[in-house]
């Protein structure tokens, strides 16, 4: 399957990856993480075609994608 | 079995940056670590960061950096490269920085073809002090220092940098992207890796312009602020490649 | 007298505003007052807070260091300033988004739920005004009219229904045990 | 008038335009942004101008174009974008031209921290520029003072043809006081008959200059502004004594710091420390004699501002070094409390 | 009856300049007074001049004048012209001034449109302070900065200044014109009456760059240096008009 | 090696470059141009640079560059040049690199005259940009000094890294005497494990930089700097004694009107007046005790200086005011004679 | 007849004059100005044709021209 | 021993050479020298002027106001320096440029047609040469082959046939009664 990862310390909940994932299974969480943010979380991993839209666009190296292979 | 599609280049620090959420200056740093990266120079990359926002780039890149003053970015690479002239050297620089008080040195190191390159952050606005005007300030644009929306009468008109910079014979490779869109993210990749290619090969000055958001100071959200790159942005300051003497056109 | 206060937050949570109005009330009694805000790039998206002195007495640094109350707003503001409190001050803490107490036994702390109080009652973004009235309640330095009015007269004619709304959430503080 | 509650930055601003100043020049930076953004808000409100410029290089040069042609004008920045300024400030000078510059410093060298200091009183008082030149510097030390200083210091340049300077710190610039401003439209500005404003085959043509190639005629020139200096020493000079009448130790003080002393000065009173704070308020001319009036009373002087010590041989020499002279500060933008200004009372200063 | 066919101009004052014999700054003056007198605006006009040879010509314009900091004429002129937007304001400078240390502000005038004229004199060379390389020498000049020819590896390229300035929006009227034939100076004059008649018509920022000679530090007689400015400066700095926004083309 | 007869601006150009130092950048400005026109020649014989830079602006933010990077480099200018620099020699010391600044100084404020002063005294040692700051400060008084000295402020950059400043006057920069030059190719360059040279993968990544945003870092780096200032002020200070072992009256003048204090010394003693010269060499630091030294047998001190009296202060703190310190000077670019300063010495001083 | 006179003292002997006139008429003469320079003159009156080349060219605006009308 | 010169003429006419062969023969021979020239834009077109000192002493300062020795190559520089050159001082004077001689009882005065004697000899632009050859042959100084030796060794080894001519000069002016 693929994986997207997040590193929940690092994201700021800007929501730029919720907006570009063509697939819209990503969200902005209601949990805060230590800086104070709503990080950015995956709905639902089996959809993801791991095209790494998510990942380009966050200004926060946040995202790491895997893809089966 | 799984393979790893997009992670962290190696050129960026592991470290958590100051930008405010969404802010495209962390899209840019990661292009340009990428190319560091995809070049494997990072060992003879010396890093110029400016005054601006991007004032703490030094503590990003996993290269030796310097911390210019406010618009000698080029001035302080151009002594770098002069002592080492096999070494790789960025600027990394915003609008205030780059044009408007460093538009003398800017322009000078495009003259002398300095074998350099500039990443250049064009987000129309001063964000490190607040929100003033830059001189790449849309006509109309409301910031702190015209908050009756700029007037070419009183503050006078943006300037284009790459329409200004290809004038000069020593400007090798001049492009102008965007990061508000994948696909512009992607090519401006391109034309990122391309410029430090053009210096690695000593063909000359490579600038890249990217359009960038400063959503804080727009008032925007993140999303809106790419919008805006979009709506207001390109038009005034068309994408492209606005000089390439390299004789490649990959960026393209 | 002189009373100095630190207030502290994010930014965004109208601590500035907060503690502009506590010196305009002053200066409106006829005391000696001063604000100043912590300001620079660690405002981008990090913390935030402002001193403020209230005296009668010509005032010497408006610098607080050790403030007779510290209104704070968030985790990071509170375990900063909880030290710094002069013995016998005091703490407000909005409880909504601090969830520790202080364990000095010579400070008094009040804990209001200011966030949640402010949102319960369609009043987003008000959190700071519901802890004024608490601090005003508890610290007695003004009466409720006092401090309506000089609010009031702060905000531009142009914004005058914003009023209505702060003296709501300045009431819910102030009538908060 | 009823007091306003206003930031120092903005007060500055607020008074200059109410003294006339209608034309301000200048460039972004911490901590003293504000003012250009308040003068970006209310100038076109009063038929003014302000000019956001390209770096504080134009600013200054901007300024020397507007005082030539006659008018009040301004530019501000903080200390970096001081620097930028000095070969315009020299020009200036040597042009006879009358302006106000303000500086609100922060932590230096370099680019520094943004917070407070008084790490430029050296460039301030003796070298704003090269050459044989000095500069009015007047030191505020509330948002009330901000604000008239600005005025005085619009004066003091148009009756003496010199750029005068306001000097503060980031504290001040962005700290909230209830401050009383002059009234508005009351200010009468003086003649300019110097000035190139267009002869209009009325006059003469008017020449703005600061070059003699002839060193004998660029000598006359200087000692004649120096004779102008001689009167503005004379004429000039502010201070102000707190509690010095019996005072054994007398802390010297100026700004943001003056303030902290003159609560340390009451805690050491309160412990029966015959302490005094001496002011100076113009810290050029430096208000040599009035500190020299104290120097055979008090036991010993102790300095205190936000730098390595820079106003320690000021006081030194005006004291004709009669007394020990201590010293105490913090740098790169820290603060002293009043407590640490006490426990430097109580032993030898120093820094930290 | 005779009729006095040509005169010096009212606004050129009846002094002996200091330039050196057959230096072309002489002919690009009188050409500046010619078009004060046919406008009839010497009681408004302010001159601004520069450091470098023409550093004094306070004292051969009948207007009033300023002498500005090395570079910085542009941002007197805009001081001055913001302060009396109804006065004629110029400025005067040589290509060290204009576009080595005032590359700022001379980029930044035009950005704004500031209503004031400039008057560029592009010899090539620093005049003043003895034959040192200007931005604008060519490649292969050689100078006592560069005493073995410009090369661009080391000492970069010349810039052209009007091909610079035609990118910005607020520059209405942007002309190079040569002194070194009686057919040419005439064009120069018509170009500098129309500069000024622009910033009259408060149509943005004008500037006339003149191609002029230096002979003593070219090494050259003023015969010679006229020829030098025919045979290798007007090849690389192309006469005409590089943008005019006036909307008449009576200066061609 | 045999004497050879060279302007000063020659012999700061080729003694740095026999030191060294093969990056130059700077931008002409009378009196110091040569140093440029020499530099150009002789660079790129000996695989060295010497850039033209489009402004002192950039020229200073260059030598930053080339000093990170780990060369022995340089720039040039006077008076108003040496302004504009300020900013980035703030930079440099704010970021611990070591450089040589040369002034060779002319007539100011403003433009001026082109003509030798000493009139950026100020500047050199007490503000050369802004902050808590010192650059130490040579002032040679002859081609031949102007040769050592450039090596001398190499050695002591490195060192102590901080750049430093050879601060002389158009008259030695344009005059030619003997002079004997540093043997070619026998410098050892210091080790720089702190360079941006590029990591190559096999250190950390090195860092140079001014800004600390948390001010208590700040001061921690300001307080580490200023130690090292106190090891200079231990190591390198310079001053010689002329004739001063039985004087009354002790000239102290440095640079070029050092040896015309020489000669006058020399026409007072033919008189039977008991004069001697007592001349700084680093104007910082500052020879203060050695200064001090004389205060006891000495009637009384004459400053005498190209400029208003810039360094009377220092003088004065020097020797506590321990005796009555005079002053005579000259401004604009003029020049004394011995006779001026002999007839200075039988009077008490004063400007012309 | 045409006519042009030169401000003998401020000319500095260039020859630019010269060099442009149609007529071939001027010349530098061999007596020295006060300022140490060969001054321009005119060799044939009779032939200028007053068309001010030569005034156009000087740059120290030496020259006035009459033409007879 | 310590001997004061003042060469000046307009730019152009070797002025600032001719000081320079002074000097630097005054260094061969082992004395302390200097040489200063003015400077500056004056010097565009106008006149120029250096001092030279010789001495074995320590020299003070290098500009000398009043000199022992003025070697003048035009009128405005006579008209300057004659009052200016000391008592039983010496003027030397290139007579073809300058059509006055000194009145002055106190000083003596050489008048040589340097510009004409070279031109004459076909040596253009050496009347500078001359004249030192006049003024080595009355002040002593030094020797014509010390003198000519100290010239030699200063002209880069590419230009060596100027030597020739220099020499020629050189023994015109030596030999001018
Ligand atoms: C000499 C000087 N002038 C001004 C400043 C203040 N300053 C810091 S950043 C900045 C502007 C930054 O804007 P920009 O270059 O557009 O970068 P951004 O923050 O938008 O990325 C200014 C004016 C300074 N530090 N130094
Ligand atoms: C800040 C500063 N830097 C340098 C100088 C020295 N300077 C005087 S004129 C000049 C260059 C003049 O060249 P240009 O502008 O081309 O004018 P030109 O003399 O050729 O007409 C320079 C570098 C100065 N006066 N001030
Ligand atoms: S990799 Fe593509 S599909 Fe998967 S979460 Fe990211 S954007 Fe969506
Ligand atoms: S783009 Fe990055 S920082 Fe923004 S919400 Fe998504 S993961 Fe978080
Ligand atoms: S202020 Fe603007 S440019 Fe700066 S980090 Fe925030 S969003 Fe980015
Ligand atoms: S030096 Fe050149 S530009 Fe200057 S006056 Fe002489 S010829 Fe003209
Ligand atoms: S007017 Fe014409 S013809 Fe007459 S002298 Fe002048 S150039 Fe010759
Ligand atoms: S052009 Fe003018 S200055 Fe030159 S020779 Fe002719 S008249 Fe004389
Ligand atoms: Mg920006
Ligand atoms: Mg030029």
């Amino acid at each position: 399957m693929n994986k997207v990862t997040f590193n929940v310390e690092r994201c700021k909940g800007c929501g730029l990856c919720v907006s570009v994932c063509p697939k819209k299974i990503l969200e902005l969480g209601e949990n805060l993480n230590s800086k104070g943010y709503h990080p950015s979380r995956i709905k639902d991993q089996e959809k993801c075609i791991a095209c790494a839209m998510c990942a380009v666009i966050c200004p926060d190296t946040v995202i790491t994608v895997e893809k089966d292979v | 079995m799984s393979k790893i599609v997009f992670e962290r280049p190696k050129a960026l620090c592991d470290v958590a940056t100051h930008y405010c959420p969404g802010c495209t200056h962390g899209i840019v740093h990661r292009l340009v670590a990428q190319a560091i990266d995809d070049l494997g120079v990072e060992g003879k990359t010396i890093g110029v960061a400016p005054v601006g926002c991007s004032v703490f780039a030094y503590n990003y890149f996993n290269c030796d950096m310097i911390e210019a003053a406010h618009g000698r970015a080029p001035a302080v690479a151009t002594g770098v490269k002069r002592v080492l002239p096999d070494s790789v050297v960025f600027t990394y620089q915003g609008d205030g920085d780059l044009i408007a008080i460093g538009t003398a040195e800017t322009v000078h190191v495009g003259a002398r073809g300095e074998n350099i390159t500039t990443i250049f952050i064009n987000n129309a606005i001063y964000g490190m002090t607040g929100g003033q005007m830059a001189p790449t300030s849309l006509l109309g644009q409301k910031t702190t220092t015209s908050p009756y929306g700029r007037k070419k009468e009183i503050q006078g008109n943006p300037i284009r940098v790459c329409e200004l910079m290809a004038t000069l014979d020593g400007t090798a490779y001049c492009a102008r992207v965007a990061v508000d869109t994948v696909p512009h993210i992607n090519e401006a990749k391109r034309a990122i890796k391309k410029a430090f290619q053009t210096q690695i090969d000593k063909k000359g000055f490579s600038i890249i312009e990217v359009l960038s958001t400063c959503p804080t100071n727009w008032g925007l959200t993140p999303t809106e602020a790419l919008e805006w790159v979009r709506t207001d942005m390109i038009p005034h300051y068309p994408l492209g490649v606005y000089k390439d003497i390299t004789g490649e056109d990959e960026a393209k | 007298m002189t009373k100095s206060f630190i207030l502290a937050g994010f930014g965004g949570q109208g601590i500035l505003f907060a503690g502009r109005q506590l010196a305009a009330c002053g200066m409106a009694k006829g005391y000696n007052v001063s604000w100043l805000p912590s300001y620079g790039p660690e405002m981008r998206g990090g913390t935030c807070n402002c001193s403020v002195i209230i005296s009668d007495e010509e005032i010497g640094s408006p610098i607080v260091t050790n403030p007779n109350y510290a209104v704070v707003f968030n985790l990071p503001s509170f375990d900063k300033f909880e030290p710094l409190v002069q013995s016998r001050g005091t703490m407000f803490v909005d409880s909504t988004l601090v969830n520790k107490i202080s364990w000095r036994d010579d400070i008094s702390g009040y804990y209001i739920p200011a966030t949640k109080l402010a949102e319960d009652n369609g009043l987003v973004g008000g959190a700071n005004v519901v802890m004024l009235g608490k601090v005003v309640a508890a610290t007695r330095l003004f009466t409720r009219d006092e401090f309506l009015k000089s609010m009031a007269a702060s905000i531009p004619a142009s914004k005058a229904e914003l009023m209505e709304n702060n003296t709501k959430a300045f009431d819910i503080g102030m009538g908060y045990k | 008038m009823a007091k306003v509650l206003m930031k120092g930055n903005e007060a500055i601003a607020e008074s200059a335009i109410r003294h006339g100043c209608l034309h301000y020049f200048g460039y972004p930076i911490t901590p003293q942004t504000e003012i250009a953004e308040y003068m970006a808000k209310r100038m076109p409100k009063v038929g003014g101008l302000c000019l956001q410029a390209e770096s504080e290089v134009a600013a200054i040069n901007m300024v020397l174009g507007a005082a030539s042609a006659g008018a009040r004008t301004m530019t501000s920045s903080s200390s970096p974008g001081i620097s930028l300024k000095c070969e315009g400030i020299s020009y200036l000078i040597g042009s006879d031209l009358p302006c106000l510059i303000v500086n609100i410093q922060r932590g230096s060298p370099g680019l520094g921290s943004i917070q407070p200091s008084q790490q430029d009183y050296y460039q301030a008082t003796k070298a704003l520029g090269h050459g044989d030149s000095q500069v009015p510097v007047l030191a505020p030390s509330s948002v009330q003072e901000l604000a008239d200083f600005a005025g005085v210091a619009f004066d003091i340049g148009d009756k003496y043809r010199t750029p005068v300077m306001l000097l503060a710190d980031g504290a001040l610039g962005q700290m909230m006081e209830p401050v009383e401003l002059a009234p508005e439209g009351q200010t009468v500005l003086p003649d300019k008959p110097w000035a190139t404003n267009g002869h209009e085959n009325k006059r003469k043509r008017n020449i703005i200059n600061s070059l003699y190639i002839q060193p004998d005629v660029l000598e006359k020139v200087v000692l004649e502004r120096y004779k102008r200096y001689g009167q503005i020493e004379e004429n000039e000079i502010r201070f102000e004594n707190y509690m010095t009448e019996d005072a054994d130790i007398i802390l010297v003080s100026y700004g943001i710091t003056s303030r902290i002393c003159k609560t340390a000065v009451g805690m050491a009173r309160e412990k029966g420390i015959k302490a005094g704070l001496f002011r100076p308020i113009t810290l050029w001319p430096y208000p040599k004699k009035q500190l020299m009036a104290l120097a055979d009373q008090a036991k010993k002087f102790l300095v205190v501002e936000l730098n390595m010590g820079q106003m320690v041989d000021d006081v030194k020499v005006s004291i004709e070094s009669k007394k020990p002279v201590h010293f105490f500060g913090r740098t790169g933008g820290m603060m002293p409390s009043p407590a640490d200004v006490l426990r430097a009372i109580e032993s030898e200063g120093g820094v930290r």
